[in-house]
This record gives C-alpha cells, sequence and structure tokens, in this order.
C-alpha cells in the first residue's frame, strides 16, 4: 500500500499542537501541547521508513531475517530515547517556572498573568 | 489442543465483551460500573492467559506472561479500590441522577 | 488470533467514549484503567504472534508503571472538600 | 493490511485525543486524556519496532502525569480572590483573525505533507550499525550500542542536561519550613490494601528494574528504564509511608558524583583507545564496560527522578496568599 500513515499523522498532530498552543489560555495546558508536539516529532522520526511489525534492533531477532527493510533502524530509536528524557527534563523545569510566575501573579492565565504584569509596570513606573 | 486454547481465549474474549456492556447500561451509577467493569476485566485477562498458556505449552513464554497475569491480578483491583475508595470520600452517592460532581470538583 | 487482537483494538473505541463522556471524573479514571489493561492484552498478543516473548518485559514495565498515574489522580480528587493537598489530612 | 488497520485506528485516537485535549475547557480533562494519549503512543512506538522507546515514554508518562496533577493541586483552589484557576477557557476569536490563521497552518501542513520524505531515506547508516556494532561495541542490542558506544557524546550531554535540570528545579521552586514536619502522612496511610499491594509490588519493581540494568545490553532495556524503575518505587513508597525529613541534598551530591563517573569511564574505556590497545576488541571488556555504563546511568537516573519527584509532590509548598514572608528560598 502506497499511502504512509506516518507521513501524514504526526505532522497532522504536530499541526494541531500548534494551533492549540495558539488558542490556548492556561499555561499548564500550553505545557501539556508541548509535551505533545514532542510526542508528534518522536513519532514522525520513528515511523520514517519504518511499518508496523519491522523487526526490533536485537540481534536474537533480526539475525535470520533475509530483507534488510524488515528491521527497525536503531539511529532514530538511540536519538529519539536521549529526546525522552530531556523532554521530561524540560517539562520540569517549565512546571517550576510556572510555580514561582503563580507565586508572584497568583494566577494561571496568560490573559490575567498579562494584566498583572502591567499593573506592577504602573507601579514601578510611579 | 489449540481448539481447546481457542475455546478459553473466545470465553475470555466474551467476558470482556459483556464488560463493554456493563459500563454503558443506562440508568446506573458509577459504584455499579466500576464493579462490573473490573471484575469483568480482571476475569477475562486471566481467562485470556490461560487460553495463551494452552496455546504455547510449557515454555518461556507461559512463565513470564503468568507473571504479567499475577501482577495484573494484584494491580487491577487495587486501582479499582483506590479509584471507588476516592469516589466514596468525595460523597459521590448519586443514584442515576444527574449530580455532576464532574462539574463542582474544580470550582472550590 | 488475529480476530482476538483486533477486537482488543475494537474494545478501545467504548472505553474512550467512557472517558470522553464519563459524567463524572472517576468514570473518566476507570475507562483508564480499562484502557491501561486492554493495552497489556494488546502486547501479550502482539508478542504471541510475532514470536517475540522479550516484549513481554514492556508489559511487566507498562503494567507496574501505568498504575501511578491513575492512583495519584484519583488520591487527588478523593476527599476534595476537607483537605487542600494531597496529604494534608489532620 | 491488517497492520495498517492497526497503525490508522491508533494514529485516529492520537489526533482524536490532541482534539480533545485543545477544546477542553478543564484542566484535569485535559489532564486524564494526556495519559491516554501517553499509553497509546508507547504501544505506537512499540509496534514500530523500537521496545526501548516504547518502555520509556511508559514510564515517564507517569512521572509526567504525576507533574502535572501536583501542579495542578498546587494552584486549584488558591488564586487571587478565590478563583478557580482550573479552568482553560476556549477564548472567541473574531473570523477575521482565525480565518488567516487556518489558513496559514493549513499551508503549511501542505507544504509538510508535500516534502516529507516518502520512502525511506537511505543513508547506508543503519546497514553498517548493524553490521558492525556487535564487533565494535558488543551486546546483542543495537540501540545499546548506539548510545553507549558511536554516539556516547549524546548520553554525556543528555545527562549533563538531567543534572541542570535536577539543580534548576531545586533552586527555583520553594518550600515553606512550617509544612514539613512529620505531620504530614500520606493518604492511603491507613489502607491495608495499599500495604499489602505495595509489599508485593515493590520487590518485583526492585527485581526488575536490577534484570532491565544488567540485561540492558542483550535485550530491551538499559540504564533509563532501569532507573525509572528505580525511581517507581520511590512513589510506590510514597502512598504508603508518608513523608519524612528526607536527603534530598545528598540525592543531588550522590547524583553530582555518579555523573563524574559516567563522565570518566568512556574517557578511559573509548576515548584514548588505551583500553583497545591493551586488549583489542575484547568480549569481556566490551560486556564489563556495558553493564558498568548501563548501572552508572541507571543510578543516576533514580537519583535525578527521586530529587524531582520529591521536591514537587513532598516538599514543594506554595504558601497562602497571607503568608508569603514565611517562605525561604532552597539552597
Amino acid at each position: 500500500m502506497d499511502f504512509h500513515v506516518f507521513d501524514i499523522f504526526p505532522i497532522l498532530l504536530f499541526f494541531v499542537s500548534i494551533f492549540g498552543i495558539i488558542i490556548s489560555t492556561n499555561v499548564v495546558k500550553t505545557i501539556v501541547l508541548i509535551v505533545l508536539m514532542q510526542s508528534a516529532v518522536i513519532l514522525f522520526w520513528l515511523g520514517v521508513g519504518s511499518r508496523f511489525g519491522v523487526h526490533p534492533p536485537i540481534f536474537e531477532y533480526f539475525a535470520y531475517v533475509a530483507d534488510p527493510d524488515a528491521i527497525a533502524d536503531p539511529l532514530p530509536q538511540a536519538l529519539m530515547l536521549t529526546a525522552i528524557i530531556i523532554g521530561i527534563a524540560v517539562t520540569a523545569i517549565s512546571i517550576t517556572m510556572l510555580n514561582s510566575l503563580f507565586r508572584k501573579y497568583r494566577t494561571v492565565q496568560w490573559l490575567a498573568m498579562h494584566d498583572a504584569a502591567l499593573v506592577d509596570e504602573q507601579k514601578n513606573i510611579k | 489442543m489449540s481448539i481447546l486454547a481457542y475455546i478459553v481465549m473466545g470465553i475470555g474474549v466474551a467476558f470482556m465483551l459483556l464488560g463493554v456492556i456493563g459500563i454503558f447500561k443506562p440508568g446506573k451509577d458509577f459504584y455499579y460500573r466500576i464493579l462490573v467493569a473490573c471484575k469483568i476485566d480482571t476475569v477475562g485477562l486471566l481467562t485470556l492467559g490461560i487460553g495463551l498458556a494452552i496455546y504455547h505449552g510449557i515454555s518461556f513464554f507461559t512463565g513470564k506472561m503468568f507473571l504479567i497475569v499475577i501482577m495484573i491480578l494484584v494491580l487491577n483491583p487495587f486501582v479499582a479500590h483506590i479509584v471507588a475508595r476516592s469516589a466514596s470520600r468525595s460523597g459521590y452517592d448519586s443514584i442515576g441522577d444527574s449530580t455532576d460532581v464532574d462539574e463542582s470538583a474544580g470550582e472550590k | 488470533m488475529y480476530v482476538i487482537f483486533a477486537i482488543m483494538l475494537g474494545l478501545l473505541v467504548p472505553y474512550c467514549i467512557r472517558v470522553a463522556v464519563g459524567p463524572s471524573v472517576w468514570d473518566r479514571l476507570l475507562g483508564v484503567n480499562l484502557i491501561s489493561s486492554k493495552i497489556i492484552i494488546i502486547i501479550i498478543l502482539y508478542s504471541s504472534l510475532n514470536d517475540l516473548p522479550f516484549l513481554l518485559d514492556f508489559a511487566i514495565f507498562y503494567a507496574l508503571s501505568g498504575f501511578i498515574g491513575t492512583i495519584f489522580i484519583a488520591l487527588f480528587f478523593s476527599d476534595r472538600d476537607t483537605k487542600k493537598g494531597l496529604g494534608d489530612r489532620k | 493490511m491488517g497492520g495498517f488497520l492497526a497503525e490508522l485506528l491508533l494514529l485516529v485516537f492520537l489526533v482524536l485525543c490532541a482534539l480533545y485535549i485543545v477544546f477542553s475547557r478543564k484542566i484535569y480533562r485535559v489532564i486524564i486524556f494526556f495519559a491516554v494519549f501517553s499509553l497509546i503512543t508507547s504501544v505506537i512506538y512499540l509496534f514500530l519496532g523500537a521496545p526501548d522507546v516504547a518502555m520509556a515514554e511508559a514510564g515517564i508518562s507517569a512521572f509526567t502525569t504525576i507533574f502535572f496533577i501536583v501542579c495542578l493541586e498546587k494552584y486549584y483552589s488558591r488564586g487571587k480572590d478565590g478563583r478557580n484557576e482550573a479552568t482553560a477557557p476556549v477564548p472567541k476569536v473574531p473570523l477575521r483573525v482565525l480565518l488567516p490563521a487556518i489558513l496559514f497552518v493549513s499551508g503549511l501542513f501542505a507544504l509538510f505533507i508535500l516534502y516529507a520524505p516518502t520512502g525511506y531515506p537511505y543513508t547506508g547508516l543503519r546497514d553498517q550499525y548493524l553490521r558492525m556494532f556487535m564487533r565494535d561495541v558488543g551486546g546483542e542490542n543495537a540501540v545499546t550500542a548506539i548510545y553507549l558506544g558511536y554516539r556516547v557524546y549524546d548520553t554525556l550531554f543528555e545527562a549533563l542536561l538531567l543534572v541542570t535540570a535536577v539543580v534548576a528545579v531545586l533552586h527555583l521552586s520553594w518550600y515553606s519550613e512550617a509544612a514539613v514536619p512529620d505531620g504530614r502522612h500520606s493518604e492511603l496511610e491507613d489502607s491495608r490494601m495499599a500495604k499489602f499491594t505495595m509489599r508485593i509490588v515493590c520487590p518485583m519493581i526492585l527485581l526488575f528494574g536490577m534484570y532491565l540494568v544488567l540485561n540492558g545490553h542483550i535485550s530491551a532495556g538499559g540504564g533509563f528504564l532501569g532507573g525509572l524503575a528505580f525511581a517507581l518505587i520511590l512513589i510506590c513508597r510514597f502512598f504508603v509511608v508518608g513523608i519524612f525529613d528526607l536527603p534530598i541534598k545528598k540525592a543531588l551530591k550522590l547524583e553530582e558524583i555518579v555523573f563524574v563517573f559516567i563522565v570518566i569511564l568512556p574517557i578511559f574505556a573509548i576515548f584514548t583507545g588505551v583500553v583497545y590497545h591493551f586488549w583489542g576488541n575484547s568480549v569481556l571488556f566490551q560486556t564489563i564496560y556495558l553493564i558498568a555504563m548501563n548501572a552508572l546511568v541507571g543510578l543516576k537516573v533514580a537519583f535525578g527522578f527521586f530529587v524531582l519527584f520529591y521536591r514537587y509532590v513532598a516538599v514543594e509548598r506554595l504558601p497562602e496568599e497571607d503568608d508569603t514572608e514565611d517562605v525561604k528560598e532552597a539552597g
């Protein structure tokens, strides 16, 4: 079958997440959608040239496979393994920064935070 | 032997399909749903595991799979217990009416 | 065996509907629990079909890590009015 | 054909979950659907022949869900003037703004679809790695061979990034001294069922984590996943034991020490070539190197997630609106 779903759906997921980031009003939702974007990228890299039911790159299971296209590519897998761990580090730092913001402004809505920041600025000017 | 395995696995699948009726039966409350769904789910998984064990005979696969089945046998009722306990502690005891605790949970 | 695999994949649909429409948050958690146990069965069947027994490691890891998130959400919603934090019960 | 349908079903699930998340108005629904999203994603990774990535996603998703739900727990009722902060109203954007935005995004999407690679981009690296990794690095798992052998710089910088993240979290977050007496206990502390279950599950997780670390170079698994399993034990401990004064600073110190060892070991083993000069491609040495690196990475990830989890869930409390002054800076 020529139609390859992994060319289309991860990109669709990525743009749905971007659309969500544009219209989201809550900071937590924004962080969740950033994690979704990262998942879409990982899915894209794992899905390039791969298909359902390929053999994992472990010697015991690909040693007797004749067709080299039936073995998964190990390089994107290793890269994505590190990308996932980096992703949770980024998430943790984002949530910590959100807590600091909440402690200062007592809100997690983007617009209310913007208004509070404007009020602070005017106080400083006076 | 494999016919017997398929029969046992079919029984497990039948249990799970009955569980779907359980969680969508109208006019029932949450406690009914969690009682039916989690019991039938656990039993269905156990039966499916037995069927797969008969299918594969005594092998590495069967031993490892029984480890998983035992773990699910411990963990699945535990999660159901925690969820039901959480609902009960929050005072969610509406029977069939449309008291939406969901909406008020985040309000306070 | 393929038929059972397909049925298990199809069973994800009603459970996802239960998660989406469930009138209370605990219905949603019930749906999450059911989805995670179905996915464990899907992994077992997949490894049985393709003759890859080491994938059962993944099933074990999945079973051990999947329940923790559900329990945390349940704890967050339990006893909502009388306490302030996750563990602040007097 | 059947595999194609299964893929299609799961991917459609993913997109529907993402749409639900985008248009949902309550944050806890977003988090529950995020949990479902992670569950389905890890299965798709498995079907694509990537068991290591799938396991990492399954373990990480538990942590991410916990972080989000604890973050929600911190602010849900503490907004200014008792406002409910757990909502995310979808804004009413006027059509003259929305239409160009949608057109722009769909144009980008079309461009991506048009220029995305439609076949396998052959570089020769895959065959090279698959043919040579057992001689060059050792082990039987090509993924482990790549991230501990061919591309060990990636692992080093990723470990550095995790240390940086933990230090940043420790020094950016706050805790109030009054909130950490021994009076805080877990919700499930008086539940005998929780105690019984954890008594069965915790040794199993420990054993399984050791199995993953020691077996990581032969089968799927490795340092990251073993470390995640070790960190899951600490969460299970949180369920039943409650929280007391935990040595978070000592864990951070230990993590830094382990990180130094992670840097030193490849320098001696790979970069300088000393070992290769004396022993050649000896299988014994290669196996020792892989197991040692896996164990070190596992310990480091376990300490890192220990600090992150207890920092968020146990210690950090945002103060009430009045007692802002009581808060001490961590450090």
